[in-house]
């Protein structure tokens, strides 16, 4: 029995089962949500495991061999995107038994915080490109929801206009998915990649790959696509929060993209270096706009929102640069920032959650008070910012070896030198928050939950900077030569053994 | 081909909506009017010329049916049509609540 | 050859042990100096028939190695009695300061550095000790009065500076030569411009030390706030000593200046120039210990003068001038140290008359003022004689000998007349009421002195005799015959009887029977007091000479003063760094800043939160897409 | 790409002893200085960070594990520097983390041109390093070990430092730019001559302006950052000219600064405790207060200065004579420099210590701590017994083999 | 939100019970005639709206069809998923059509499809039934 | 098929009027209209399926639009309002988007087959495969709940994630208070 479909499965089975549930106990529907994204964790490590024998397990949907029914393609990338989502997804679980005990409605949180799972979950294993739309909108849907959760003004309106641009997205994909049809006759990526390299790089391919683009940054929010982003992910409740500016942009916006330009239109860097120049300069365009106007906010999580499209630039340049080194390293970074953000948006929950603002002119002198937050505060950030040995700087280490490895040293100085602006932001956080003297009178400690969610992202994140070289090996690398076999993935996915029995 | 280009008008009819209207009411017609283009224009693309609704009525007769492919995924798109617009005027409606109005111009708590 | 540690660590261990053991102070400190002494003499004795040289260590090539001959055995001797005769002067004179504890330290630790300038064969280990010596020296200068402090950082500045200059010469020869031991085989002659500049930039280090012009002028400055003995050690004889030591041993030693005119006519300049412009300082000043830092200073120049003609008598001349000077100006410097322990002021004005009551300071103050001024048959005149010779010796290479030859001569005189100023402002004169109680200085401040004084009246009339021939001779071979007409001995018989009848004419005229008679100013009657000129004011008149009483203003305000400049120069530049360099760096460094801040606030503003807005920008990335991708 | 990568030489063992003997007067000092209840652990850990990571900078011969020292080392001074916590100490904190990570990037740019030319980060297999690579990394180099045009940080991080860890700044973060540079360049087998006459002169101009700067600085924490801006000229303009005396004079130099600034920190940081003021306008005759301080104060500033019983006489020494083998205006520009030296340090002492106001004797103060005047004392002693045995680490670096 | 008039009533009445049959054959011959669960389910939602517009309802009542409609939304969500699960138990394929194909054209046939029509057709009922009642009826949903 | 394009430009002129009409409840109709019009045309490509889905829905739509204009306010008070500037540029870079996207639309429907004659290639598979391996006649019905039955699960859990927003969303306070 195969464990793929099991990713999406469960967290859908516990998503509707929670509605039941949630008639009979809170405190219930926690521990069955915590202990589905525990065991999901298990399942990922053990696709981990799964994708080192083979490069890529093709699971049938209802055993219809592809084209014909929806396939799951299960390759190092998807395993690795699983096992992200699966980290932050437990940890924002963890976290929210104390945090969402202030909100009304909590079995639906719950609901929703498993179907946003699925949805993403779904988007990085399956193989077929309108169920990869399906699971978009199941995810995005759900986020809409879950950043109006606490149904204040602020957060509706964020809500709102995360909505409008998130379906303008979502429907130009749709549309590119109808366009793409027409012309291949066919919804199964791999046989969309036979097809389409018969086609050439025509005006239509380019128009197909530039509306899937458009839609995809918007999902992904880069500079000019981000407006939504500082709006409604602080909006959001905390663990929310941290899942989706951990990992939910990087399954809607960043995989796809990179799923789509490397392994169906078989894109690299020496066929179309027109477009890997738009990814950079898209990366770079946000990593500075989205850095200085972060430098600028007097919010919490306002300026991490910011931050985060300012990091989501980095893993477009990554993929950008292209080369091994470049993807890689974007490959890691969406690891890195994954577990930075999500903990950074954790520690302004547990601030939230004793302080009640997230305003940095009322925050002060938390440092002490709330030690443990403010550690691993400061970790999350360094991590972010690229100090070793934490995990963000492998991470940009790789983007920028990439990029000089390609002759891009402009790419290389600018990128790394705009790290300077992450650095400058979040230190006015660390500044405001828990360093600057202050009164913030009767102040307690994190609730135990929240640390413990707080600190499994602290080792998480140092555990795996000191191990990079093994991630490199076993997770990484892998993922990204998944990337890099461009078209092959049709071979793969139409010739590989299935492991179906 | 012209025919695709007049869904393709609705769809830009519809971000015009989006774009230009500050009603948020509008603004989730507009949503609409892009769905049904592209739920249009998915089922024109299945469409050929003289063939049959797909659905098989004797167990041997010919298969000249038109592609049942797009219809199973608009049927698909028009569902998730009817979530989004759904949610889309829950929002709209607590919004309503929250400002008293629908004006989007005047919905901007959120800047900077 | 243990004796040349002894020489080095002796007055250290001495001096250390008697600021440890605070009770046993003076015990130790004599067992220090003592010894010091004792083994200077054995090691004069043993480094007249062997030179010897060894390695202590040596590494990354250089010789940390002891050198000895003739010369250094000289200095030893003299380093050794110098420092014994203060430390005993010292016991007194300085005993009511409240940092006396730390003065003799200082005193011994002065000597070791001293005696390892002179013991080290190589001139980096050289520079060790020569470093050595400004810490000491600031400690020295420290022992003061209150405001000793600025002359102390005036002449640690000063000394400092030049030892960094001198630093970077012996490194540029020890780059250039990889080899600084000292003497050379083939002294060096200038033929490559290195060498002039690294001996001018040693040399530098050398007169710094002698204190000559223009790096004098802590000299004068720490004179008013030290005690008289920190003077007479410091610059009355051992700056002396190693000054003229350092720059005999790069003058004829590393390099042989006799072969290059310029940097011969260059010291010269330096020497005269000293002589002349510090006579006139002396002369014109109103404080013993002043008056006799500047003659101090003014001596120097005569060494230098000495050394730089090149002539072995010349040279010779030199080496017995320094001897003679340390001999004399220590006798000065204690003799006024003496009365100033007696009477609490060195002001010539506040003093008068103390020949009466000290007529044993008297004595020896008078020798060595005496001897100072060049009289015969006192050592000075002799060294200055052998100098004038080694001057004239030149005529056939420097069609200009003669001004060097009339500015020392000219110095000389000054020299006179300055000492007769001071000789009388102290001793003689009309003593003033307050000082009726004075007596004698103690027997331990005296003694030094008086030695030395008789010391002074020794080599003088017996200058062939003894010191030219145990002490110059064996160090620089030179024909004594040259000497020329001057025979010493008949000369002095002479002197003596020429002296004894003006005496006697002196005392049957008007010594018993001064006469006396009114003074009428406009028919008043002036009181005595105001008609008589005191010493001070001798040569007050000489204000009124135009060309003087500009130097001395220009001296007074400074205007010589190289630490002035150095400060000055210094302060600017550091203006400048600070102020533009670094402000202007600031200033990019916060520009910067502000740029990014202005640039966040300004795309800050343009999220409006209008929703148009925001989809407007979507339309505005999908323009760009379409633009580049498609069209 | 990374692994144990450590190995052992005389100069890692050299700075290890350093480094940690730094660390340890650091903690002595810390024990009755550093008192605040909430964060003093954090102290402790950033001492040991500081300390640990410099010696991991000696030790390492793998460029990316060093890398991964240099930024711990940046973190933990930063946290040093805004430990007080008031708004100056965040800015200046805030300045140092913001330009020294910058800097870092960029070196780390450098970095990852050599290990793509190379093929490796063990500078040991370095074969070349080419000029923009070179330049980048001496960025880094330039910005941590505070040379004059990216010095910006030095001067309020020192104003906010608490004096315990002030010392160990001093004494270990700003030598380990100085320290990579000597791994990386002078002992590896990249030669350009062009680049390393660049970078003296650029330590000559650096040295010489800081020096100005404080000669006319007042505030002692001001003037000791300058100090040591001008000092780390020295270093680099050691290891920039190379050669035997080059790299024996930097690193005992690199012994005599960080034993003697580190002395004089701790040595102010007393003075501020006992009278509240680090202005020399409103100091003077501190020699009332403590001679014993002020007799190890003189200590430390002439090592500084470079003055014979003292070890920095040998490392300026050394240092001129391997600037002079290289060129002898570098030379000249050093002399400048030290002359600068002694002319701030003369002031800073006489105004500390005697001064203008001694007769009116109107200073207030309390009684200074034993323990840090004790710190203070030693590190002097140190100074000193390195000085008068000089030959024993100047033979043992010797002997490492250049 | 009271009814509305008599007449409407009435016919309501009248209608409901053929709208709700009508559903019903909607969604089980899904897999013979257009149509299908989804059309079916929103058929029946549609016979809830209508009776609810007509009768109007309670506040009680209001929230105990949510609740129902809830539970019943839930109920056939896992019913559909417990479908693909079994498939996944018995054949081990997820969505495996696991039953007998049975005899074309009859109901009896195609598998599991009708399964799922009827799976999928309570979901939506219950579901959109939920919708309207949250936007249209209750003025909210209060919540515990 | 002149019919269709008759629809369509009725279709059109209804969404401009859905967009332009001050008074929501005729926008909503207006919409109505469209989405009707909408069901018709899926009649006309021989997707019954499509059209009974799309007329329930669009009543449903109708209602659930109609219900939330009762209970708020059934004027578009902003439609006379001046554009401000941000929306002038917004308009602007609309009209500069929709001019680029038409003409790339139209140069990518010159790619695609014509209308009418669809490629069906996997399609074909299923017409043939519908019946005998899957059992349904309606081949609609077999592909999403057969062959594509993961999209269909996808769609319902849409709904019911929708369901579960939309029931979330109308919570009348969020927090609870302190």
């Amino acid at each position: 029995m195969s464990i793929i479909p099991l990713y999406f499965a469960i967290p859908l089975i516990t998503a509707f089962a929670i509605p039941l549930l949630g008639k009979i106990s809170k405190t219930l529907v926690w521990i069955v949500a915590t202990v589905v994204s525990f065991v999901l964790f298990i399942l990922a490590l053990y696709g981990i495991a799964l994708t080192q024998e083979t490069s890529m397990i093709v699971y049938r949907m209802g055993n219809w061999p592809p084209p014909l029914g929806i396939v799951m393609a299960f390759d190092s990338f998807s395993a690795f995107m699983v096992l992200v989502i699966s980290i932050i997804v437990f940890s924002g679980c963890f976290f929210s038994l104390r945090y969402i005990g202030h909100f009304t409605g909590q079995w639906k949180f719950y609901t929703l915080y498993m179907l946003i799972t699925a949805g993403m979950m779904g988007i990085a294993i399956t193989g077929d490109l309108f169920n990869m739309f399906v699971f978009l909108e199941i995810a995005a849907i759900s986020s809409y929801c879950l950043v109006a959760f606490g149904v204040d003004a602020e957060e509706l309106e964020a809500s709102f206009k995360y909505m409008v641009m998130g379906e303008i997205g979502g429907l130009t994909f749709l549309l590119a998915i109808a366009l793409l049809y027409a012309k291949t006759s066919t919804l199964n990526l791999a046989d969309i990649s036979n097809t389409i390299s018969s086609i050439g790089m025509t005006p239509f391919f380019w128009t197909i790959l530039g509306m899937l683009l458009f839609a995809f940054s918007i999902k992904a929010a880069l500079v000019p696509f981000h407006t939504w982003l500082p709006d409604a992910h602080p909006a959001a409740p905390a663990p929310v929060s941290s899942l989706l500016s951990g990992i939910f942009i990087k399954v809607l916006g960043i995989y796809t993209t990179a799923r789509i330009v490397f392994n169906i239109f078989g894109l690299n860097r020496a066929n179309a270096p027109v477009f890997f120049n738009i990814l950079i300069g898209i990366g770079l365009l946000s990593i500075a706009w989205a850095g200085l106007s972060a430098l600028n906010q007097k919010d919490y999580k306002r300026l991490l929102g910011y931050s985060t499209v300012s990091q989501i630039g980095y893993i477009m340049v990554g993929f950008g640069i292209g080369n091994y080194y470049g993807v890689a390293g974007a490959i890691f970074y969406i690891l890195a920032h994954a577990l930075g953000k999500g903990l950074l948006f954790l520690t302004s929950g547990s601030v939230v959650h004793r302080t009640g603002t997230r305003d940095l002119d009322k925050l002060a002198g938390l440092g002490e008070a709330m030690s443990t937050t403010a550690w691993s505060y400061r970790f999350g950030a360094l991590s972010l910012i690229g100090l070793p040995p934490l995990v963000g700087f492998f991470a940009k280490l790789f983007i920028v070896l990439g990029a000089i490895k390609a002759g891009l040293l402009w790419l290389a100085i600018i990128a790394i030198g705009l790290s300077v602006l992450t650095l400058s932001y979040l230190l006015k956080i660390e500044n405001s928050v828990f360093m600057k003297k202050g009164k913030m009178a009767d102040i307690k400690k994190a609730p135990f939950s929240m640390r413990i969610a707080m600190v499994f992202l602290v080792i998480l994140v140092l555990l795996t900077g000191l191990g990079f070289q093994t991630l490199m090996d076993f997770l990484i690398g892998p993922a990204a030569n998944a990337l890099l076999r461009g078209v092959e993935y049709a071979q793969l996915v139409f010739g590989s053994f299935s492991l179906n029995f | 081909m012209t025919i695709f280009v007049f869904c393709i008008a609705l769809f830009l009819i519809g971000l015009y909506a989006i774009v230009t209207k500050r009603n948020l009411i509008k603004i989730i017609i507009g949503f609409a009017l892009i769905e049904y283009s592209v739920n249009l224009l998915f089922a024109l693309i299945g469409f050929r010329r003289g063939a049959l609704a797909p659905i098989i009525t004797k167990v041997h007769s010919a298969h000249n049916f038109v592609d049942p492919i797009p219809q199973a995924l608009v049927l698909t798109a028009i569902v998730i049509a009817l979530g989004t617009t759904a949610v889309m005027l829950a929002i709209a409606l607590r919004i309503y609540e929250r400002y008293k109005t629908f004006d989007i111009a005047k919905i901007k708590k959120l800047k900077g | 050859m243990n004796e040349i540690y002894y020489l080095i660590l002796l007055p250290i261990a001495g001096g250390l042990l008697g600021l440890l053991i605070n009770r046993l102070r003076s015990e130790f400190n004599f067992l220090g100096f003592f010894l010091t002494l004792f083994f200077s003499v054995r090691f004069f004795i043993a480094s007249q028939t062997k030179i010897l040289s060894f390695n202590l260590i040596s590494f990354a090539g250089i010789n940390f190695r002891f050198y000895v001959d003739n010369l250094t055995g000289l200095i030893i001797l003299f380093n050794g009695i110098f420092a014994f005769l203060i430390w005993l002067y010292s016991l007194k004179a300085v005993s009511k300061n409240p940092r006396e504890r730390f003065y003799y330290v200082y005193i011994a630790l002065t000597l070791a550095g001293a005696n390892g300038v002179v013991l080290s064969g190589n001139l980096i280990f050289l520079l060790i000790f020569w470093n050595f010596l400004v810490f000491s020296l600031y400690g020295l200068l420290l022992v003061g009065k209150k405001d000793s402090t600025f002359a102390a950082r005036k002449a640690l500045t000063i000394i400092g500076v030049s030892d960094f200059v001198m630093l970077l010469g012996i490194v540029m020869l020890f780059v250039r030569l990889g080899n600084v031991d000292f003497p050379l085989q083939h002294r060096l002659i200038f033929t490559q411009g290195w060498y002039v500049v690294s001996y001018i930039l040693i040399a530098v280090g050398a007169l710094a030390k002698l204190g000559t012009m223009p790096l004098h002028t802590w000299i004068p400055e720490s004179a008013r706030v030290v005690p008289a003995s920190t003077l007479a050690f410091i610059p009355g004889s051992l700056d002396k000593l190693l000054g003229f030591y350092l720059l005999f041993r790069i003058s004829y030693s590393i390099f042989d200046i006799s072969k290059f005119g310029g940097l011969q006519v260059l010291l010269m300049i330096i020497g005269a120039v000293t002589i002349v412009f510090m006579s006139v300082m002396a002369l014109l000043q109103k404080e013993a210990q002043r008056l006799l830092a500047f003659s101090t200073v003014s001596q120097a120049g005569y060494m230098v003068l000495g050394l730089g003609t090149g002539m072995p008598i010349a040279i010779a001349g030199a080496l017995f001038h320094m001897l003679n000077n340390t001999i004399y100006k220590s006798v000065l410097f204690l003799g006024a140290g003496a009365v100033e322990y007696r009477t609490k002021t060195s002001e010539l004005d506040n003093l008068g008359g103390l020949g009466v009551k000290m007529p044993l300071t008297f004595f020896s103050f008078l020798i060595a003022g005496l001897a100072i001024s060049g009289v015969p048959p006192l050592n000075g005149f002799y060294s200055k004689w052998m100098i004038y010779q080694g001057i004239i010796g030149l005529a056939d290479r420097f069609p200009l000998w003669f001004v060097f030859l009339i500015c020392a001569m000219f110095g000389s005189i000054l020299t006179l007349a300055y000492n007769l100023k001071l000789v009388h402002s102290i001793f003689l004169g009309r003593r003033p009421d307050n000082l009726d109680k004075v007596r004698e200085a103690r027997f331990e401040m005296v003694t030094p002195s008086f030695i030395l004084a008789l010391a002074c009246i020794v080599f003088g009339i017996f200058a062939q005799a003894v010191p030219l021939k145990y002490l110059v001779a064996p160090v620089i071979r030179f024909d004594v015959s040259k000497l020329g007409f001057w025979v010493p001995g008949l000369a002095t018989i002479l002197i003596i009887v020429g002296v004894l009848i003006g005496l006697l004419v002196y005392l049957f005229g008007t010594a018993w029977r001064p006469r006396r008679s009114r003074v009428f100013i406009g028919g008043e009657i002036l009181e005595t007091d105001e008609a008589s000129i005191t010493g001070p004011n001798f040569y007050s008149s000489l204000h009124n000479l135009d060309l003087l009483e500009k130097t001395y203003q220009f001296g007074e305000g400074g205007a010589f003063d190289f630490y002035n400049y150095l400060i000055g120069i210094a302060g600017g530049l550091a203006i400048v760094f600070k102020d533009v360099i670094n402000r202007i760096l600031t200033t990019i460094y916060e520009g910067i800043g502000r740029m990014v801040r202005v640039l966040g606030t300004f795309i800050s503003l343009l999220h409006t939160g209008e929703l148009y807005n925001y989809v407007g920008w979507i339309f505005l990335g999908g323009i760009i897409i379409l633009l580049i991708l498609v069209f | 790409m990374i692994g144990f990568d450590f190995f052992v030489d005389r100069f890692g063992i050299f700075l290890t002893l350093l480094f940690g003997f730094i660390g340890l007067m650091s903690f002595i000092y810390a024990l009755v200085t550093i008192k605040e209840k909430g964060h003093r652990l954090e102290y402790y850990l950033m001492l040991l960070l500081l300390v640990g990571s410099g010696i991991g900078i000696a030790l390492t011969y793998n460029l990316l594990l060093m890398f991964i020292f240099w930024e711990i080392s940046t973190f933990a001074i930063w946290r040093a520097v805004a430990y007080y916590r008031g708004d100056q100490e965040l800015a200046a904190g805030n300045l140092t983390f913001i330009l020294n990570f910058a800097a870092a990037t960029i070196m780390l740019l450098g970095i990852l041109m050599v290990y793509l030319d190379n093929g490796t980060f063990n500078i040991f297999e370095i074969r070349a390093i080419n000029d923009t690579a070179a330049i980048f990394i001496l960025i880094g180099v330039l910005t941590k070990s505070v040379t004059m045009p990216l010095h910006i940080w030095l001067a309020p991080a020192y104003r906010a430092v608490p004096a315990a860890i002030g010392g160990c700044l001093a004494g270990i973060g700003e030598n380990l730019g100085v320290i990579v540079f000597m791994r990386l360049f002078v002992t590896g087998t990249f030669f350009s001559p062009p680049f390393f006459n660049t970078v003296a002169w650029i330590a000559v101009a650096s040295s010489i302006v800081a020096g100005g700067v404080a000669l006319r600085s007042d505030n002692l924490r001001n003037l000791l950052a300058f100090s040591t801006i001008s000092q780390l000229g020295f270093i680099l303009l050691a290891f920039a000219v190379g050669g035997t005396f080059g790299i024996v004079g930097g690193m005992l130099y690199i012994l005599a600064h960080a034993l003697a600034k580190s002395g004089l920190f701790y040595g102010v940081g007393v003075v501020e405790d006992s009278t509240g003021s680090d202005n020399l306008k409103n100091l003077s005759c501190l020699l009332r207060v403590s001679p014993a301080l002020a007799v190890a104060m003189a200590f430390l500033a002439g090592s500084i200065v470079g003055f014979f019983p003292m070890i920095g006489f040998f490392s300026k020494l050394s240092v001129i004579v391997g600037a002079v083998q290289q060129s002898t205006a570098s030379g000249v520009g050093a002399i400048i420099a030290a002359v600068f030296t002694l002319l701030y340090n003369t002031r800073f002492y006489h105004e500390l210590f005697f001064g203008d106001e001694c007769r009116s004797a109107k200073i207030k103060f309390k009684r200074p701590s034993y323990t840090g005047v004790t710190v203070v004392f030693i590190l002097a002693l140190i100074s000193l017994l390195c000085g008068i045995f000089f030959y024993k680490p100047m033979s043992y670096l010797l002997a490492g083999g250049v | 939100m009271k009814g509305m008039s008599l007449i409407v009533k009435t016919i309501t009445n009248i209608m409901i019970g053929f709208i709700f049959l009508y559903g019903v054959y909607i969604i089980l011959h899904g897999h013979l005639t257009p149509g299908g669960g989804f059309a079916g389910g929103v058929i029946v939602a549609g016979v809830f709206v209508l009776r609810y517009l007509a009768f109007g309802g309670s506040k009680a009542g209001e929230k105990k069809s949510s609740i129902t409609a809830s539970v019943f939304e839930s109920v056939g969500a896992l019913l559909f998923v417990i479908i693909a699960l079994l498939g996944l138990l018995i054949a081990g394929v997820f969505f495996f059509n696991f039953l007998p194909k049975g005899t074309p054209l009859y109901l009896l046939s195609a598998g599991i499809i009708p399964f799922c029509n009827i799976a999928i057709g309570i979901k939506v009922g219950a579901g959109l039934f939920s919708i309207f009642l949250a936007l249209a009826a209750f003025k909210y949903i209060m919540e515990d | 098929m002149i019919e269709l394009y008759l629809f369509l430009i009725f279709m059109l002129v209804a969404a401009i009027i859905a967009t332009e009409i001050k008074d929501l409840l005729a926008a909503v109709i207006s919409l109505g209209a469209v989405g009707f019009s909408v069901a018709i045309m899926f009649i006309l490509v021989q997707a019954p399926d499509l059209a009974i889905v799309q007329i329930v829905v669009e009543v449903l739509t109708i209602v659930i639009f109609v219900a939330v204009i009762l209970k708020t306010t059934h004027i578009d008070e902003t439609i006379a309002e001046k554009f401000s500037g941000t929306q002038v540029l917004a308009t602007v870079l609309y009209a500069v988007f929709a001019i680029l996207f038409f003409i790339a639309m139209v140069r990518a429907m010159n790619d695609i087959p014509p209308f009418g004659q669809a490629t069906m290639r996997v399609a074909g598979q299923y017409i043939r495969l519908g019946l005998p391996r899957a059992g349904g006649a309606n081949l609609v019905a077999d592909v999403i709940l057969d062959f594509r039955a993961l999209d269909t699960l996808g769609e319902a859990t849409v709904l019911f994630t929708s369901v579960i927003g939309v029931v979330a969303l109308m919570r009348k306070i969020g927090r609870r208070q302190k």
